[in-house]
């Protein structure tokens, strides 16, 4: 059971926060469940679009940030582009996923959170994606060596991947833009 | 000039924050006032009797009562001060209870307050000069425009009252949607079992002149006095003459949309709309018909034994004198099509609405009572229905509710139950609006008797797999996200004023919201009036609702009719503008901004023309008053001087 | 209430008490809208603050330019004109007439040293009575900002 | 630089086209050499962030990535074309960004040492194929070489969302491909899944939406009786093409639907052969006999 009283003071700060951030006025929405029809992620997600919409309206703010759901959206905006009454549904379950970031929150979705960060460690290195050593260190980090082990033949087949990373020349600045950003999920050193 | 001033304490409404007797002493420091007292509840029977005697014995000519809003009382004590032999329009009201007493709390603010208002009222009614209503001849008949079962109701109704009607539809038939119905809800009467007779009636009562194919094209004059024309769109069928028999329908080749069935079956060129039409006659749509597009044919003309077909008719225009205007033009559906690509947008053949839906649960529609998916004729076994389809929905703009949606889905769920034993109806939902009597009772049953599962949840996507249908939902009370394989999914979409509706309220000078709905003059009381005198709304062009509304508020609109034109002369307000002759210059500014037409050129025995103003047309609105470049229009009641005396007393 | 115009420095930013006191505000509003949902907002027993001072009109497109002007010469603070929204007019397009006369207007108090500020407009429906009771907070707030009206421009006065 | 006559663009391959779905570069650039357009690489280009830099209203790291770009784009180009749909969309999100904040543009300035150039106007391929061909001259050019087949236009979600952003069609409905495919005598009729997700990048970390969520889209598209699905985003083609025989492996289903590219589909119309085009390097490859594209 939940104390509401309690709950909607302790979270409405954080609540106004994301409205603020997102723009969006979250009491507009009447629990339709239009989001929550349509998103592909619903399968993997321990709450649904339109249950964390609800949560936040009842203040449950940290529920929202601490979700499986908030890592696992990844933003297609489907849900958004459905709603009946315009809100931006994906933008809040991101900003929430953001949030988390930046108050270093335990990461539910370790899995998915390695991937983003070695996508951004690969990138912050190179200046480009090198598709191959992020699989390979994907799988190496994450423990499941065979993920998509079976793409391999097909892709070296079809001349898709190349061995060695292209980098790109002025390294130094991508640098420069990693090191002024602060929140983005990135490795522990 | 003697002014009789009177503070109502409201009991404690006003008392309690408003020293009453402190706003009286003021009032008698003032110039001209010879009266004032506080009265406990002033429009209260001894209230009355206090301030009429107050005025036959101070002889006193004008009143101030400072009280509740005039919207209130004015009505009220305008009448008390004529019982006393003063004119009604020499009272003025102030507001001390709804703006000063009840809205602030600090007594002596409160007071002060009073005193001013209390001042104003009396600055503005020095100012005043007696009015005088003056009377109109009325004539007795009446119009009604849309012949749905809201213009029926109203017609049949003000016809009884031994009033000639002239009821005008646009279509070849009586009986707008209701006419399209199977069974309604909440007593599942057959729709044309109650409608048909209504028609036939329509048809057969002396004081009804009946006009179909027909729109109301101009509308001139006002209250009790209206002329309005008609035109009558040429069918090339002499209804005078046809018979109904059907035969031209029959050998007609040219085949046509069946708007009539919603677009379930199809229709000729020429045609009937059902087998219970008012009048029955066939009617001939010439964007149809072979002898018009292409030249050749004139079939229907050869085998119609009443020599009925006349290619060569023109349309007619009747002009006619009416006393008052009942507009019952009724709703369409929303086109969904455009708006829902996520529910296949019209692609999908199984997608249907609930009207067509309707039509295949009707014994005499199309498919003769029989359900079948339009794409293979099966019958269908698991039936999605989806709710607020064009309706509740602020992404297209459209936030309302349609008012019988969830009644008219379980309804069709009941039906369907009926119809096909062994079916299982789903019903999204995203609340359910079941408030008329009886009205949850039945949607019980729906769910109890029926089976019919209700989804919580609004559908984000319909798409088409393998012969079904997958209606890809949520159900929001168990917080799942679901799909039905449906064989059929029916649509409840949402109403829209009917096409026109906008424009045929220009042409009646009465207002309408941003959806076209034609608005009521006040919601709850003043609900079947607009706010042009003596034209009337009924049903559902007003705003969506069921039959059992449309009916009683049809009846309303035919009471408040028959109250007006039963009169042979009317008052109207004296409140409207004036214009001193001597000093117009004949610049027509005020011609130009008059929104009732009310102002007129005329030719003074000088030669010179100068404005008049009409005064049974005049609505007091003063727009005239400001635009006039030498301020020579002035609105009775609210004149230049009576405004200013106000302004400068309360800055005094 | 007599104001003492000669506290003409008016620029007071934190009114006190007797400031607000002081400030004479004058609203015009519509009978069928605005003054109707001032009357809903009486019912609905929302607390106002009391300086605003109701005119009833018919329609806002009686609303008088010149009432404007004259109200500030007599010495008004404020004033405040309200209607029924754009499109929901009772008279069909009076509040229209008022808005292009009423902007016009605005344009001209900047010219005679009038702050823009102390002239509003705005749309308040039958049914909006918190909208109204909020109109006339703000307002009050916007004109205590101000302060009492100047009195070079208060011109002749009297009355 | 690009030869003389024709129109040129300012040109963002980003990371995928130049590995994985090099046959979205090939293709485009045939097209475009087809078609006289010159298009110049942007100079030393930078990886956009993708999904996983924080993107939305708030964090920075995407739009400075972009900016990057957009700022040594800007140098020589007044449009800058971006094939793939997610680089599109980043593009445009950081130059929305850093239109509507100052404080951004100080920071970007900054980081890149010079006030930054951000005005360049963003393309998708299939708007700027739009601009530059009209479905008329296409069509003429094409003689009905696709008729027959049927195409289902695949838009996704980067290529129109979020609407107030990209301001590119109409994200319920989106409609751009539709001409210039019909103009190649392919039919186009309506798609369900147009806009519905495949899965995005959780190929990876989360193969199970991935695979559900293009089985279905696949499988729609064979019950619906299309050829083939025409895509503007190299990762949906991921999803959609190269993970297909996964996705026949996990549900024991035998899909075998060709996925192009768009640049593909157009370049079959105006006749460029499939060699030319990368159609080799589909995992599942259009029965091309059966579309008579080599005959004309
Ligand atoms: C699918 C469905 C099922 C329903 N089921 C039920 C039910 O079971 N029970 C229930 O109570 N209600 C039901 N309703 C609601 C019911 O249909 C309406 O309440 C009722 O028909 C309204 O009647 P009306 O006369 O106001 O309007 P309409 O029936 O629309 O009549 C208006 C008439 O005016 C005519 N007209 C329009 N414009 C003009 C013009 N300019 N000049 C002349 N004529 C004009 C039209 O041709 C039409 O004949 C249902 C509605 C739908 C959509
Ligand atoms: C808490 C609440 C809030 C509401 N709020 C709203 C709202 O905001 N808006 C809205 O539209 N509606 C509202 N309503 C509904 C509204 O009150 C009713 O619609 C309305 O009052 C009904 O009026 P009436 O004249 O039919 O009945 P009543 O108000 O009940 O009047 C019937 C009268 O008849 C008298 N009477 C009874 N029997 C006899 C007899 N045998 N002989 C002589 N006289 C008799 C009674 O004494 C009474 O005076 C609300 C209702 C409730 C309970
Ligand atoms: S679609 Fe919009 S209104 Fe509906 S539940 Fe989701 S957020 Fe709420
Ligand atoms: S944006 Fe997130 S929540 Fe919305 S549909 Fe896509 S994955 Fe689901
Ligand atoms: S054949 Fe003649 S009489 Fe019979 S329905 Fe047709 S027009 Fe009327
Ligand atoms: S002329 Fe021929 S096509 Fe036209 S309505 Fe008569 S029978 Fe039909
Ligand atoms: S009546 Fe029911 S179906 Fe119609 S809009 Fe209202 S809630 Fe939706
Ligand atoms: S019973 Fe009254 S409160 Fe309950 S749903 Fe119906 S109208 Fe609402
Ligand atoms: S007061 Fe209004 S309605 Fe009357 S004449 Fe003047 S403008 Fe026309
Ligand atoms: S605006 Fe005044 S002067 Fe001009 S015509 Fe009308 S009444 Fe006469």
């Amino acid at each position: 059971m939940i104390e509401l009283t309690k709950t909607l003071e302790d979270g409405r700060e954080l609540v106004a926060e994301i409205e603020r951030r997102t723009g969006q006025n979250l009491a507009a929405c009447y629990q339709c469940g239009t989001c929550t029809s349509t998103c592909t992620a619903n399968m993997a997600f321990d709450y649904p679009p339109h249950v964390m919409i609800r949560m936040l309206q009842l203040g449950m703010v940290d529920q929202v940030m601490s979700s499986h759901t908030a890592q696992l959206c990844y933003d297609c905006m489907t849900c958004s582009s459905r709603c009946p009454v315009r809100i931006d549904v994906a933008d809040v379950i991101e900003t929430a996923k953001n949030m988390a970031d930046e108050r270093g929150l335990p990461e539910p979705e370790r899995a998915l959170r390695l991937f983003r960060k070695l996508f951004l460690r690969n990138v912050s290195r190179h200046g480009r994606l090198h598709e191959a050593s992020l699989l390979f260190w994907y799988n190496v980090k994450s423990g499941t060596l065979f993920n998509d082990m079976s793409l391999v033949p097909l892709i070296l087949r079809k001349k898709k991947v190349h061995i060695h990373p292209t980098r790109i020349r002025n390294r130094r600045e991508i640098r420069r833009i990693f090191s002024v950003v602060k929140n983005y999920p990135r490795l522990k050193k | 000039m003697r002014i009789g001033v009177f503070i109502c304490e409201c009991g404690t409404n006003i008392a309690a924050t408003v020293m009453t007797q402190k706003v009286a002493d003021a009032a008698l420091a003032l110039r001209d006032v010879y009266h004032s007292e506080s009265i406990q509840y002033t429009c209260s029977d001894p209230g009355q009797r206090t301030v009429m005697a107050a005025v036959q014995k101070h002889n006193l000519d004008r009143v101030v009562i400072a009280a509740c809003s005039p919207r209130m009382h004015e009505t009220t004590f305008r009448r008390t001060v004529a019982k006393a032999g003063v004119n009604p329009f020499m009272m003025e009201m102030v507001n001390i209870r709804e703006h000063c007493s009840w809205i602030h709390d600090d007594t002596d603010e409160a007071t002060e307050k009073a005193i001013d208002l209390m001042a104003m009222g009396v600055a503005k009614v020095r100012e005043e000069v007696p009015l005088f209503t003056s009377k109109v001849p009325v004539t007795s008949e009446v119009l009604v425009i849309g012949g749905g079962v809201a213009g029926i109701q109203a017609a049949l109704d003000i016809a009884d009252a031994g009033i000639p009607v002239t009821l005008v539809e646009r279509e070849p038939t009586l009986g707008g949607n209701m006419a399209r119905l199977d069974k309604t809800f909440p007593t599942l009467d057959c729709s044309s079992c109650i409608l048909t007779p209504r028609m036939v009636e329509v048809k057969h009562n002396q004081d009804i002149r009946l006009i179909v194919n027909a729109e109301v094209e101009a509308v001139r004059g006002y209250i009790g006095n209206f002329e309005a024309d008609i035109r009558k769109k040429a069918t090339c069928v002499d209804e005078e003459k046809c018979t109904g028999c059907y035969i031209c329908v029959e050998k007609c080749p040219s085949k046509a949309p069946d708007e009539f069935n919603a677009g379930v079956g199809e229709s000729k060129a020429i045609s009937i709309p059902l087998p219970q039409a008012v009048p029955l006659v066939a009617s001939l749509r010439k964007e149809h018909c072979r002898r018009y597009i292409k030249g050749k044919c004139g079939v229907c003309e050869k085998v119609c034994p009443a020599d009925a077909i006349d290619y060569e008719q023109e349309d007619r225009i009747f002009t006619d004198k009416f006393g008052a205007i009942v507009v019952a033009t009724g709703y369409e559906l929303f086109d969904w099509k455009t708006a829902y690509p996520n529910l296949g947008g019209g692609h999908y053949p199984d997608v249907i609405t609930a009207m067509q839906y309707e039509r295949m649960l009707s014994a005499s529609g199309p498919t003769e009572g029989h359900i079948r998916r339009p794409s293979d004729g099966a019958e269908p076994r698991n039936i999605v229905f989806i709710s607020c389809v064009g309706s509740r929905d602020e992404s297209i703009g459209r936030p309302f509710c349609c008012n019988v949606g969830c009644m008219y889905l379980a309804k069709q769920a009941i039906l369907t139950k009926e119809h096909i034993p062994d079916s299982q109806s789903y019903i999204f939902y995203m609340d359910m609006r079941a408030v008329g009597k009886d009205y949850e009772q039945f949607y019980r049953r729906a769910q109890r008797d029926a089976g019919a599962i209700y989804l919580r949840g609004r559908v984000g996507k319909i798409y088409p797999l393998d012969g079904k249908l997958m209606v890809m939902g949520a159900d929001t009370l168990s917080g799942q996200q679901l799909e039905v394989a449906a064989d059929l999914v029916v649509l409840a979409t949402g109403f829209t004023a009917s096409d026109g509706a906008a424009e045929l309220a220009q042409r009646l000078n009465i207002p309408y919201d941003q959806f076209d709905f034609l608005s009521e003059s006040h919601p709850k009381l003043r609900p079947v009036e607009t706010t042009t005198g003596g034209i009337f709304l009924a049903g559902t062009c007003q705003g969506p609702k069921d039959i059992p509304d449309t009916v009683a508020q049809a009846s309303a609109a035919a009471a408040k009719v028959i109250g007006l034109v039963s009169r042979d002369e009317m008052e109207t307000s004296p409140m409207v503008a004036e214009v001193n002759h001597m000093r117009c210059i004949g610049c027509w500014k005020c011609i130009e901004v008059c929104p009732y037409k009310a102002i007129e050129k005329q030719k003074l025995r000088d030669g010179r023309q100068v404005a008049i103003i009409i005064e049974s047309l005049c609505q007091g609105c003063g727009i005239c008053n400001v635009a006039c470049p030498p301020s020579v229009v002035s609105l009775r009641g609210y004149t230049d001087n009576q405004l200013i005396s106000e302004v400068v007393e309360v800055l005094r | 209430m007599n104001g003492e115009t000669d506290r003409a420095d008016g620029g007071a930013v934190n009114a006190t008490d007797a400031d607000r006191a002081d400030l004479k505000l004058v609203a015009f509003l519509c009978n069928w809208c605005s003054y109707a949902g001032a009357d809903m907002a009486g019912t609905s027993r929302m607390l106002q603050p009391s300086q605003v001072r109701i005119i009833r009109l018919p329609c806002t497109g009686r609303m008088d330019p010149l009432l404007v002007l004259k109200a500030f010469q007599e010495g008004a603070d404020g004033v405040l004109v309200s209607g029924c929204h754009p499109g929901d007019c009772h008279y069909n397009d009076g509040n229209y007439y008022a808005r292009r006369r009423l902007e016009l207007l605005k344009r001209m108090l900047a010219v005679r040293g009038i702050e823009p500020e102390r002239f509003q407009y705005t749309w308040v429906s039958a049914s909006e009575g918190a909208r109204w009771a909020d109109v006339v907070q703000a307002f009050t707030t916007d004109i205590e900002s101000l302060g009492r009206l100047g009195a070079t421009v208060a011109g002749g006065g009297g009355g | 630089m690009s030869d003389a006559a024709g129109k040129s663009y300012s040109y963002y391959p980003g990371c995928s086209l130049k590995s994985s779905s090099m046959e979205f570069d090939i293709s485009f650039q045939a097209v475009a050499a087809a078609l006289g357009i010159g298009l110049d690489e942007i100079h030393d280009w930078n990886c956009c962030g993708a999904s996983p830099a924080p993107h939305h209203r708030v964090e920075s790291l995407g739009v400075l990535l972009s900016a990057r770009n957009l700022h040594i784009a800007g140098a020589t180009h007044d449009a800058v074309v971006a094939p793939c749909a997610g680089c599109y969309n980043r593009l445009k999100t950081a130059q929305f960004k850093l239109a509507g904040d100052e404080e951004l543009r100080e920071q970007t300035g900054e980081v890149l040492g010079a006030e930054v150039r951000y005005e360049a106007e963003v393309l998708n391929i299939v708007q700027m194929l739009n601009r530059e061909i009209s479905p008329e001259a296409l069509a003429e050019k094409a003689q009905g070489r696709l008729e027959g087949v049927k195409l289902a236009p695949y838009y996704g979600c980067l290529l129109t969302r979020p609407a107030d952003i990209l301001k590119f069609d109409n994200p319920r409905d989106p409609r751009s491909m539709e001409p210039l495919l019909g103009a190649t005598g392919a039919e186009t009729p309506f798609f369900a899944f147009k806009t519905e997700c495949c899965g995005s990048y959780m190929g990876l970390p989360r193969k199970e939406i991935v695979l559900t969520a293009s089985r279905r889209i696949i499988e729609v598209a064979v019950s619906s009786g299309f050829d083939a699905l025409v895509t503007a985003c190299p990762l949906c083609h991921q999803n959609l093409d190269l993970r297909q025989p996964q996705i026949n492996k996990a549900f024991g289903t035998e899909l075998r639907l060709p996925v192009l590219y768009f640049s593909q589909a157009i370049g079959l119309g105006l006749g460029i052969p499939p060699e030319e085009l990368g159609i080799d390097a589909l995992a599942v490859a259009p029965d091309l006999d059966r579309w008579k594209v080599g005959a004309a």
